[in-house]
């Protein structure tokens, strides 16, 4: 007996690069106040609140216990998911099964991140084992590079491809996404006059670091038909860790992780067809080299398809399968959020609340969250409760 | 720089010290900004009120921890109170003890406020405090917008 | 385009974190560490049901999630699998100051291993490193436990 | 709520400075857990890992651990909290219909850091972070306050620790068992008074792993399974001053919650044993309180009476509690793997006769302000 879940508001912060007016705990009611808005609910609808961060940004151990203030949790159930990159992701679907597991109706997921507060590249650099890897890892982004490098040597791809999934999603930003930390339209050619950060990406390729916060309300079917007309129908859920040494990620051309969470995340949502049956994609591209390489993972192309899918504008705006409406990764990166406004931004689209990003016509929708050590987490949501 | 590991006991494995050091800069916010800056400006304590509950916290915030509404009412409260708990801690920690131990810390209510407030309790003898004691904040002669802006809280002899 | 005025009252608190931690390298690791200190050897450890080497070692098989038990020494010498010359300002973890730049981490195959390793490399040229390359653990005189000391470097060889 | 029972327990023995890594300690649990539940690795479906990045040392720690417990080989999740909130996790996915079998696995190794820093940075830091706050002179403040409030005494505190040091000499898992009286502890130095070093839980690696599954799963595997009959947990305001520290109204609400899963009305009469996290003295008595097995304030008394005994009415903490060990992360999920064997009947020297419903309990934050409450049952 599987439970339905939709979802039924979410909010956002206005993400910037650096929010020196408030502190966490107000960036966090923002994004809360202005779920519970779009949902027409109060604090006093919610059963249970899920909240997510990386720690070691803030410095604040047992943020669960902190946010109470900003989140509305005194008195509530409230509980902390971390998974790293994938964290808000995680806590999308953590709040998923607070709500199929049936003890609670409504819960509130909260991600967020005050990355200015940090000095984030050292922080996430303690990530990495400190006995045989923090010393020379700083980041993802050797990792990243060398991936692209081989899927560019095995498939003949190009950081022209990369640099065009990069004009995708600041222009997506740019144009449609009132929220977004970057909004500046730019050209194939500014991305391939950006410096270098470590070959083949470029400054332009990669994700910023962000101050904001976002928060999602899951419901149960009885309770989430009553508060939306058309809530966001969480049909498949899937994540995948399964690697832990940051230098075992070294030669793969794909990301087997992935491919892993997608496959359980579309086995339970009845998806066969991904490209013909998903009409929107909100995917967490950490750098634009993996908006190429990883289309294959998710099943949207052949292997080694994903430059022709790219080139083709398919994932354009207006194309049969647009990919980050709301700019994506590459725009906003408010770490502990990222994956969850992934969540959000996907549940907007079948809702038909997107507003500027709409997808016409979107009925289903595929979100992704990337991070730890090459994990994925998927989720397929929809405006019909299943895709018969 | 080499670390350099060392035995643990007898078990044949070794221990790598090392540590997580790292720069922090943390936003006060709007409440917390205005809430230090009176305290710098001209030594008062203020609180925001909530317009449901009606309490009264200190350190104020936009939004009622309780009720979850927005608070716009800020209410200045007194600089005295009564000492609702207390502590003397005995035992040192590097790095993260605003003095030497022993130091006693207590939880205050300020007049005028619902809520208490942890601070350092200081002019006052360790080995003699009770529950009930009416204390007096004591600012700092040059004040930088921090917690420590109240240095501490005196007892007020009768 | 992200530069906002920060306004002239919002206020912020810098701190410095300093928390240490004596890493427990446990039985893999305090082996590994002490074949490089005391017998400048790289060892791994070796599944008994699918015969892979793992370095550095650890106790349990990634893909048969059986416990390894069995250490091999690898070669010092390997393949360059891919580097990336790190070269912006960040702040070393373990003391708080600036890190040492640049730097080239390079992830390595070791000759005999199975799984990667990151270490460094002494050249910071990018033109002159290429994945595919040789390279050759070069080990410090003066050794301490420390695997980021005790192999001070990997030099290309060709 | 649909029946899930608990398959398969294990534990370290807890100790200060367990020269295991995180990762070996895992291991050491999750092959016990699936050697208790007769299953092999291949047969779970999905790991909840619980990892703090403070206590661990570093960022995404659950990666330290997630080969050694096989996450890597199913969907998995890190909940950062008391191992009570990584089994609450567990228990939900397994509920929503979509996974048959969970592992869920916490590890520390406490000794590696030093606990008042880490515990510091749960205040806010820009409040009373800059006061040298941490989970000691915190804790005396809140026992100072619930002391005064209803008149306990610090003789009735010393009580538990001098039961449960007691009590942790049956347990070959305890880090702590003791022979003392109510004047070692009362003459024990002051760490932060009123809280004595014998108040206080010891610094303790070591893990702790559960398996659970569905109920017709759970049937087939084991011979034993233990039912969750209830859960709930709740969190009280943040800063402490925002609190009365003498209250446990977030413990009531969590216990309700669970109590009214599982059918429970008269908790002293119902409940036939307990394992709570007394990380202070005092706590046991606040816990006792808050989860309905006396008033207010009538905790004190209720251990003069001895009723909280091994061989008293309703034993508390027969495995010497989180005072004789405590593995923060560790010590919530400990709590429900002792209440299973309780169930079982597999407690050995430490055996509460006939108990068929037992309660575990954990905390999270500074001063007990979120707890999380289960019941089992056979």
């Amino acid at each position: 007996m599987k439970r339905l879940v939709g979802i039924v508001g979410v909010g956002q912060t206005h993400h910037r690069s650096k929010n020196t007016d408030c502190n966490g705990q107000e960036l966090i009611s923002i994004a809360v106040k202005r779920a519970l808005e779009s949902a027409e609910l109060t604090m006093a609808d919610i059963d249970a609140i899920v909240i997510g961060n990386m720690d070691h940004f803030e410095s604040i151990n047992y943020v669960d216990m902190w946010s109470v203030d900003g989140s509305g949790g005194y008195m509530k159930p409230i509980m902390k998911v971390t998974t790293g990159g994938t964290t808000g992701s995680a806590i999308g679907h953590a709040g998923f099964y607070h709500a199929a597991s049936g003890l609670f109706d409504t819960v509130l997921v909260i991600g967020w991140e005050q990355n200015s507060e940090s000095d984030t590249t050292a922080a996430i650099s303690t990530c990495f084992d400190p006995i045989t890897e923090r010393e020379y890892s700083a980041g993802a982004i050797g990792p990243l590079a060398a991936h692209y490098t081989a899927y560019m040597s095995k498939y003949g791809a190009t950081e022209e491809d990369a640099a065009l999934v990069s004009v995708r999603d600041h222009n997506n930003a740019a144009l449609y996404n009132e929220y977004a930390h970057l909004r500046q339209t730019i050209t194939v050619e500014d991305v391939m006059k950006s410096a270098y950060i470590s070959y083949p990406i470029k400054l332009l390729d990669i994700c910023p670091r962000t101050d904001g916060a976002c928060a999602v309300i899951f419901s149960s079917e009885k309770k989430a038909k009553k508060i939306a007309d058309r809530p966001a129908w969480i049909l498949g859920v899937g994540d995948c860790h399964i690697l832990v040494h940051l230098a075992d990620g070294i030669g793969l051309a794909n990301l087997p992780s992935l491919e892993i969470a997608a496959r359980q995340a579309y086995e339970m949502a009845g998806i066969t067809d991904p490209f013909n049956q998903i009409d929107v994609a909100e995917l967490y591209i950490p750098a634009s080299t993996a908006g190429v390489s990883w289309m294959e993972a998710l099943g949207l192309c052949e292997e080694g398809g994903g430059s022709k899918l790219i080139r083709s504008g398919k994932t354009n705006m207006g194309g049969r399968l647009p990919i980050n409406p709301s700019g994506g990764v590459l725009a906003t990166n408010p770490i502990g959020a990222t994956g969850l406004l992934r969540i959000g931004e996907a549940a907007l689209q079948v809702m038909g609340k997107a507003e500027k990003k709409q997808v016409e016509g979107a009925k289903v929708a595929v979100a992704t969250g990337f991070g730890g050590c090459f994990w994925s987490d998927v989720t397929v949501l929809s405006s019909s409760p299943s895709l018969d | 720089m080499a670390v350099r590991s060392e035995e643990l006991g007898n078990t044949g494995t070794l221990i790598y010290p090392s540590r997580i050091r790292l720069p922090y800069t943390w936003h006060v916010g709007k409440a917390g900004s205005r809430f230090y800056h009176e305290i710098r400006d001209n030594c008062k304590i203020w609180g925001t009120k909530c317009p449901k509950c009606e309490s009264v916290f200190v350190p104020p915030r936009e939004t009622c921890p309780r009720c979850y509404r927005d608070m716009q009412e800020w209410v200045q409260v007194s600089d005295t109170g009564t000492l609702l708990t207390y502590t003397v801690t005995r035992y040192a920690v590097p790095g993260i003890q605003p003095q030497k131990p022993p130091f006693a810390l207590g939880v205050i209510k300020l007049e005028g406020a619902s809520t208490g407030l942890v601070h350092l309790l200081g002019e006052i003898d360790l080995n003699n405090i009770s529950i009930g004691l009416r204390v007096k904040a004591v600012f700092r002669e040059v004040r930088e917008c921090n917690y420590l802006d109240i240095k501490y809280f005196k007892p007020i002899r009768a | 385009m992200e530069q906002r005025k920060e306004a002239s009252e919002a206020l912020s608190i810098k701190y410095i974190a300093d928390m240490p931690y004596n890493y427990h390298t446990g039985f893999y690791y305090s082996r590994f560490l002490k074949e490089l200190r005391d017998n400048k050897r790289i060892v791994g450890v070796k599944c008994p049901k699918c015969h892979k080497i793992y370095v550095p070692p650890r106790i349990v098989c990634r893909d048969c999630f059986v416990k390894m038990e069995e250490f091999v020494p690898v070669s010092d010498k390997g393949t360059l699998l891919a580097f990336t010359v790190t070269n912006f300002l960040y702040t070393d973890t373990t003391t708080g100051e600036p890190k040492k730049i640049p730097f080239t981490a390079a992830f390595i195959k070791l000759d005999g291993a199975d799984s990667n390793i990151v270490h460094c490399l002494d050249e910071t040229d990018e033109k002159k490193i290429k994945a595919g390359m040789r390279v050759q653990a070069i080990f410090s005189e003066n050794r301490t436990g420390d695997y980021f000391h005790d192999i001070e470097h990997f030099s290309i060889t060709s | 709520m649909e029946k899930v029972g608990i398959i398969g327990v294990a534990q370290t023995k807890y100790q200060r400075y367990n020269p295991a890594s995180h990762a070996e300690l895992a291991y050491e649990v999750t092959s016990k857990a699936l050697e208790d539940a007769g299953l092999i690795i291949d047969d779970i479906d999905n790991t909840i890992t619980v990892c703090n990045d403070f206590w661990d040392g570093r960022t995404i720690s659950s990666m330290t651990i997630t080969e050694a417990t096989g996450s890597h080989k199913s969907p998995t999740t890190n909940v950062e909290g008391d191992g009570t909130y990584g089994a609450l996790m567990g228990l939900m996915r397994l509920l929503s219909g979509l996974h048959e079998i969970t592992l869920v696995v916490a590890q520390s190794k406490i000794s590696e850091g030093i606990p008042s820093v880490i515990t510091n940075a749960m205040f806010d830091p820009i409040y009373e972070r800059m006061l040298g706050l941490d989970a000691i002179n915190s804790a005396a403040l809140q026992m100072r306050s619930y002391m005064s409030k209803y008149g306990v005494t610090e003789q009735q505190c010393a009580k538990i620790s001098v039961k449960n040091h007691k009590n942790a000499k049956a347990n070959p898992y305890a880090h702590l068992p003791l022979d003392i009286t109510v004047k070692d502890v009362l003459k024990s130095r002051v760490l932060a008074d009123p809280i004595k070093l014998l108040d206080a839980s010891p610094i303790s690696d070591g893990a702790c792993a559960i398996i659970m599954a569905r109920e017709r799963t759970a049937r087939k595997k084991h011979k034993k399974p233990i039912w969750i009959k209830g859960v709930g947990h709740c969190a009280d305001a943040y800063h402490l001053g925002d609190r009365d520290l003498a209250e446990v109204d977030a413990l009531t609400s969590a216990a309700k919650r669970a109590y009214n899963l599982a059918g429970i009305r008269s908790p002293l009469k119902q409940v036939h044993v307990a394992e709570v996290y007394d990380a202070f003295s005092y706590m046991e008595l606040m816990w006792m309180e808050g989860l309905g097995f006396c008033d207010r304030g009538k905790a004190g008394a209720m251990v003069d009476s001895g009723l909280t005994e091994m061989n008293g009415a309703l034993p508390v903490n027969p495995s010497g509690g989180v005072l004789s060990a405590h593995a923060v992360q560790v010590a919530g999920l400990a709590r429900i793997a002792e209440a299973v064997l309780q169930l079982r009947g597999e407690a050995g020297n430490r055996q509460v006769d006939g108990a068929r419903i037992a309660l575990a309990h954990g905390i999270e934050g500074a001063c007990g302000q979120g707890h999380c409450v289960f019941i089992l049952g056979k």
